[in-house]
């Protein structure tokens, strides 16, 4: 099963790369770009039977290893077969 | 007396650090492979620098998985003196024998340059023979040394004088401009709270011999030598 | 085997001609497979068969007494004494770093490293040598920006400290930047080991990534201009992977030491195919491999694109039998796999095998020794008489030489490259006696007295006026600014980047310039013990300036005796070694005040080169020579207030002193002519009359031009100014031009 | 308005860290996470009136800076404030 992981920096912690993408993006010209964070982004194939034994699966791993807590916090978004997936893609 | 100085896959400051102790303070350094279980009755554990996993996801997020980081931890719970530098600094982090997260350089590059650290405690095992207040001119090599703690946690590192090493100017003065990278309170290494555990993201391995540039960086390793001689063994944090 | 007709947009696909193809036919008795077919375009390819450039390149010297590996392996190879050898080679990675800067800069870092870590040598240093277009173009900075990132990316994380290089930039370059990047390693002497196959039964061991669909028909790309129809043959981009390489090199090192290797080489340009038909064809073996138990990282990949791949960070070892139990341990112990996947045999042939069924079976040398050759017809460009017809007369007036020196100092070319070599780990292994910024970077041996020069050089405005002397003058740099390091030069590696070798003009800039490197090295005593050609750096037709960049190996016998290019103490005497001329053709001054490159490039005496580079290691030896700068790029003026850069300490200069006495000189002139053979030395006032007589036994003018010391740089004649600039000003221009021009402008209102 | 933007290395390309991430897990014992493929995600704040605007600015942004369009792709998902937002918060 497919899972999404995000893991971001948590809204305290100043993040340097996405300040630099904000004032590179100013720099030509995409002004109502007003802010932008930065963060990480996984996809994982879980072998699982059900959504939410992969989001268990996922968050033992976000937990143990894909963010550290002491400056990102983490979503998570399980790709259910069954349901349909949010936003566009492209 | 005798250094142990893991070598993580990746660790690419290992010999750095085995020469500094072995041929130019003439100790005995062993190194130690990270699938061992064993610290092989060393006196000292230094984590080197380098890119453990190629700094792959976070940087020391991997390697704090390694075997024997359960004996490193073991050997510090025992006041076994740790030294992490660099990369050795964010493993320690991540594995939390550290307070504090790094985050990427303020300019999102890597840096590699000269800078001036003023050491402010030296009692720790790693800055015993060193004056308070003392500068010493050491280099930097990394992208991700931006020292973060949370508010309360950087309260408390103050208040414990668990910063160790501050980056500033030659003459030893805390400013904006001489934080090569953005870390808060101008932070470059911190200690534990037994003291015994110390990181910082400078190098002073690199920095043992005039040829290459400085040798302000011997004092850190001459310190421990000090200390664990002073101390009879009583540092040694490891059951033999 | 069976097969279908071939088409020529089959062919034409591969990259090769129908005569190539006719060859092919003759050459197998039978109409090839899709993967021999396939195999042969990759090995035919310009890039793997050298086939317009290797009846030129024969023509360099390549032996002396310190070569112990000429052209012909992964990397040349020069005795260093002490029982050592320095093994090196430089590469480009023009086009993959165009198409992908970053990916394509470090994959060229991670290929060149292999090539040195093969041989069995500990790689201990890196430069590069870079070529972009105007940074006034948001392109070319993204792409600057990106290949610095690249480089740092690959090398920092392997731990191989990035010690120089070099910059140019110029307008041709904009769409066809070049990436060329240099490794040296040290190994014992008599254990270097070879890329050869023999020993029939021996097993074939794969080890490192795992294949996958990247950079298929890399090879024949770099063997084609681009041009707007470029995007579609992109080859999956190669994505660099520095963990992996980290952990092969330590475990191939390690392998190497116990002596249970016949042969061992990396899978670069054409996979999988290239190191199988060369080791054997080295060997004088045949090698069979099957391609079904090569690690995969895609499904469904065909045999053609298992062998055409190009992924990297993978290793095709030949074991001794019998002792693969040894090697596979090593290799696990790094968590890495090392896999049989074929066995070495005695007819000379590369055979593949799908799951047992043959696919390809081709002779060894017919992809090797027998590959097409061409010598390409050269004609002389129309160009060379246009710009030679120049005369300084028409320039008109000459700017303030104040300003001169000002606007000198912010160009890209000649500012500070602090903010590339900032990214780069320069220090790790602490070996690095120089930095980058400070000269020539060294690197001492441990273990030894000894250090190693290294510089790379190439003036490529030079080699456009005039291919013959402009190569000469590369050879002639690289070698004196590693000499002014104190290190006698022993060894060279070179990188040719060229236009389209199909283009008459282009091939005769080509000949001419091997030509000419060939003549310097053997008058200087330098063998080139290997290096890469990189043709095709062509845009819509347009080729970039040629450039022959020189890697070149200088050796100081006492680590201890290393000179930087900046003075040392106020009161020292600043010493002109060499003769300033009238020469302006194809300078900085030209290109930055007039943006022109015309005229004629310096005149070179080779002679009284060598004898400046001898002069220049005996100064060091003995402590007499203080610190020594090349004078090149922006002339006497730039090379002087560089020496004083980072020191806090001016200079002042006499310019009436500098002039031959029959020469009468403008002031222009004696500042910024970039007459060849030139060095600016500085010197303790007591020891002035011992450099001047070692001087005249080494044939070389020098003249004591000024002094050490105030805080500007000042160059008068009789004590009146002629240039005067604040030297903390002119610093901060030099230290942050670069920076300046590569930041992101601000946002328009 | 807030857009996030999920950029991802195209399938075909090699993703040397999401295979160590992926060793490591395992090497810890979450096997059940059978492979790891390593993104970058971005949260943007957009001056934007409508999504459909929103969703422009991001994609131009997207385009000409977050995702190299040689060896990625990205995915954009707007915040509309209107809509009931996907995904579990954590
Ligand atoms: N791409 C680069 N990487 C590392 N160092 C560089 C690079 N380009 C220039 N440098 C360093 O900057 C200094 C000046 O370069 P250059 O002007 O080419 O020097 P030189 O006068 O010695 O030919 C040298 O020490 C060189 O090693
Ligand atoms: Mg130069």
């Amino acid at each position: 099963m497919r899972v999404r992981v995000y893991v971001t920096l948590k809204p305290s912690v100043f993040d340097p790369q996405g300040r630099t993408v904000t004032e590179a993006l100013h720099s030509i010209g995409h002004d109502a770009v007003r802010d932008v964070r930065q963060g990480k982004y996984f996809e994982l194939d879980v072998a699982a039977g059900t959504a939410a034994e992969a989001s268990r699966i996922a968050s033992a791993a976000a937990d143990t290893l894909l963010a550290n807590p002491v400056i990102e916090s983490y979503r998570i978004d399980v790709d259910d077969p069954a349901a349909v997936g949010p936003g566009a893609a492209r | 007396m005798k250094f142990a100085v893991v070598v993580f896959p990746g660790s690419n400051c290992d010999h750095d650090a085995y020469h500094a102790v072995k041929h130019v303070l003439g100790q005995d350094a062993e190194f130690v492979w990270h699938k061992d279980a064993s610290l092989r009755g060393a006196d000292v554990v230094l984590l080197p620098g380098g890119f453990s996993y190629g700094d792959y996801l976070r940087t020391g997020a991997i390697a704090r998985f390694s075997p024997i980081m359960r004996e490193v931890t073991r050997f510090a719970a025992g006041g076994g003196p740790v030294i992490g530098i660099c990369n050795g600094f964010q493993v320690l982090l991540e594995c939390g024998l550290l307070p504090g997260a790094m985050l990427r350089n303020r300019s999102v590059q890597f840096q590699c340059e000269f800078v001036h650290v003023r050491v402010e405690q030296v009692d720790t095992p790693f800055t015993a023979a060193c004056v308070p207040g003392q500068v010493l001119r050491i280099p930097i090599a990394h992208g991700e040394g931006n020292y973060y703690a949370e508010p309360d946690v950087l309260t408390a590192l103050e208040a414990n004088r668990q910063v160790i090493f501050r980056y500033t100017t030659a003459s030893g003065d805390v400013t904006e401009a001489a934080n090569p990278n953005g870390s808060l309170n101008n932070i470059a290494g911190i200690c534990n709270t037994q003291r015994n555990v110390v990181g910082l993201m400078p190098h002073p391995e690199r920095a043992c011999e005039l040829a290459v540039g400085s040798r302000d960086g011997l004092v850190v390793l001459e310190s421990v030598v000090k200390s664990v001689s002073s101390a009879g063994g009583a540092l040694a944090g490891s059951p033999q | 085997m069976t097969s279908g007709p071939i088409s020529d947009s089959v062919l034409e696909r591969h990259g090769l001609k129908r005569d190539e193809y006719a060859r092919i036919l003759e050459m197998l008795g039978r109409e090839p497979t899709l993967t021999e077919l396939g195999i042969f375009s990759v090995m035919w390819s310009e890039h793997c068969s050298y086939k317009s450039s290797r009846v030129h390149l024969k023509t360099l010297p390549t032996t002396g007494p310190r070569v112990l590996q000429g052209p012909g392996e992964n990397a040349g190879a020069v005795d260093i004494g002490d029982g050592l050898a320095a093994v090196f080679k430089i590469e480009s990675h023009n086009h993959p770093s165009f198409i992908e800067p970053y990916q394509g800069a470090a994959t060229g870092v991670g290929g060149i490293i292999r090539d040195i870590f093969t041989m069995g040598a500990r790689p201990i240093a890196l430069l590069n040598s870079l070529r972009f277009g105007s940074l006034d173009l948001p392109l070319v900075r993204r792409t600057m920006t990106g290949v610095v990132a690249g480089i740092a990316g690959y090398g920092n994380s392997i731990g191989i400290p990035t010690i120089g290089g070099e910059i140019g930039f110029d307008e041709s370059y904009t769409g066809n930047p070049l990436v060329n990047v240099f490794c040296l390693g040290i190994s014992r002497a008599d254990e270097i080991i070879k890329g050869t196959a023999s020993g029939a039964g021996n097993p074939v061991y794969y080890v490192g990534a795992k294949t996958g669909r990247d950079g298929i028909h890399g090879a024949t790309m770099a063997s084609a201009e681009f041009d707007d129809k470029s995007a579609e043959k992109r080859p999956a981009v190669q994505v660099g992977d520095p963990f992996m390489e980290k952990l092969l090199l330590e475990a191939c090192l390690e392998v190497m030491k116990t002596d249970t290797l016949v042969g061992i080489q990396d899978m670069g340009a054409a996979g999988l195919t290239c190191s199988t038909c060369e080791m054997g064809s080295r060997g004088g073996a045949g090698v069979e491999i099957d391609v079904s138990l090569v690690p995969q990282r895609e499904t469904g990949m065909t045999p053609y694109e298992i062998m055409l791949s190009e992924s990297q960070e993978r290793m095709l070892l030949v074991v001794k039998r019998g002792r693969e139990a040894e090697v596979e341990r090593i290799f696990e112990k790094w968590d890495l796999h090392a896999v049989c996947i074929g066995t070495v045999t005695t007819d000379g042939r590369m055979r593949v095998k799908d799951r047992g069924t043959v696919i390809a079976e081709i002779p060894n040398t017919a992809l090797t020794d027998e590959a097409p050759l061409y010598r390409r017809p050269m004609q002389e460009p129309a160009y060379l008489a246009e710009v030679r017809r120049f005369d300084p007369a028409e320039l008109g007036a000459p700017a303030a030489p104040a300003a001169v020196l000002r606007r000198l100092l912010a160009s890209p070319g000649v500012a500070s490259k602090r903010w590339v070599y900032r990214q780069y780990d320069h220090m790790v292994r602490t070996n690095t006696l120089v930095t980058p910024g400070m000269g020539a970077g060294v690197v001492r041996i441990k273990g030894t007295t000894r250090a190693l020069a290294l510089s790379a050089d190439c003036n490529a405005r030079f080699v456009y006026l005039d291919p013959y002397v402009g190569a000469q003058l590369a050879v002639a740099e690289a070698a004196r600014n590693v000499a002014c390091a104190g290190g006698e030069p022993i060894g060279a590696t070179n990188c040719l980047n060229f236009g389209n070798p199909e283009k008459p003009e282009v091939m005769w800039q080509f000949a001419k310039a091997v030509e000419g490197m060939g003549a310097a090295c053997r008058a200087l005593g330098i063998p080139i013990t290997g290096g890469n050609v990189s043709l095709y750096n062509e845009t819509d037709g347009r080729a970039v300036l040629p450039t022959p960049v020189l890697g070149m190996v200088g050796l100081l016998e006492d680590a201890d005796r290393a000179v930087r290019r900046t003075f040392r103490e106020a009161g020292d005497v600043i010493v002109l070694l060499g003769e300033s001329k009238a020469e302006i053709g194809g300078s900085e001054y030209l290109k930055v005040m007039h943006d022109r490159i015309a005229g004629s490039p310096p005149a070179l005496d080779l002679a009284r080169e060598a004898g400046l580079q001898r002069l220049l290691v005996a100064g060091a030896k003995t402590g007499l020579i203080r610190s020594a700068h090349d004078c090149a790029e922006g002339g006497l003026a730039v090379t002087v207030a560089e020496s004083c850069f980072d020191t806090g300490i001016g200079a002042v200069v006499d310019l009436e002193a500098v002039g031959a006495p029959d020469q009468a000189l403008t002031s222009v002139m004696t500042l910024f002519s970039e007459s060849a053979s030139r060095a600016i030395v500085s010197v303790v006032p007591a020891r002035v009359p011992e450099l001047l007589e070692l001087a005249r036994e080494h044939g070389v003018p020098a003249r004591r031009i000024g002094l050490v010391g105030g805080s500007t740089l000042r160059f008068g004649i009789d004590g009146v100014p002629v240039a005067e600039v604040a030297l903390a000003e002119a610093q901060e221009i030099w230290e942050t031009a670069l920076e300046r021009a590569l930041e992101v402008e601000p946002a328009l209102a």
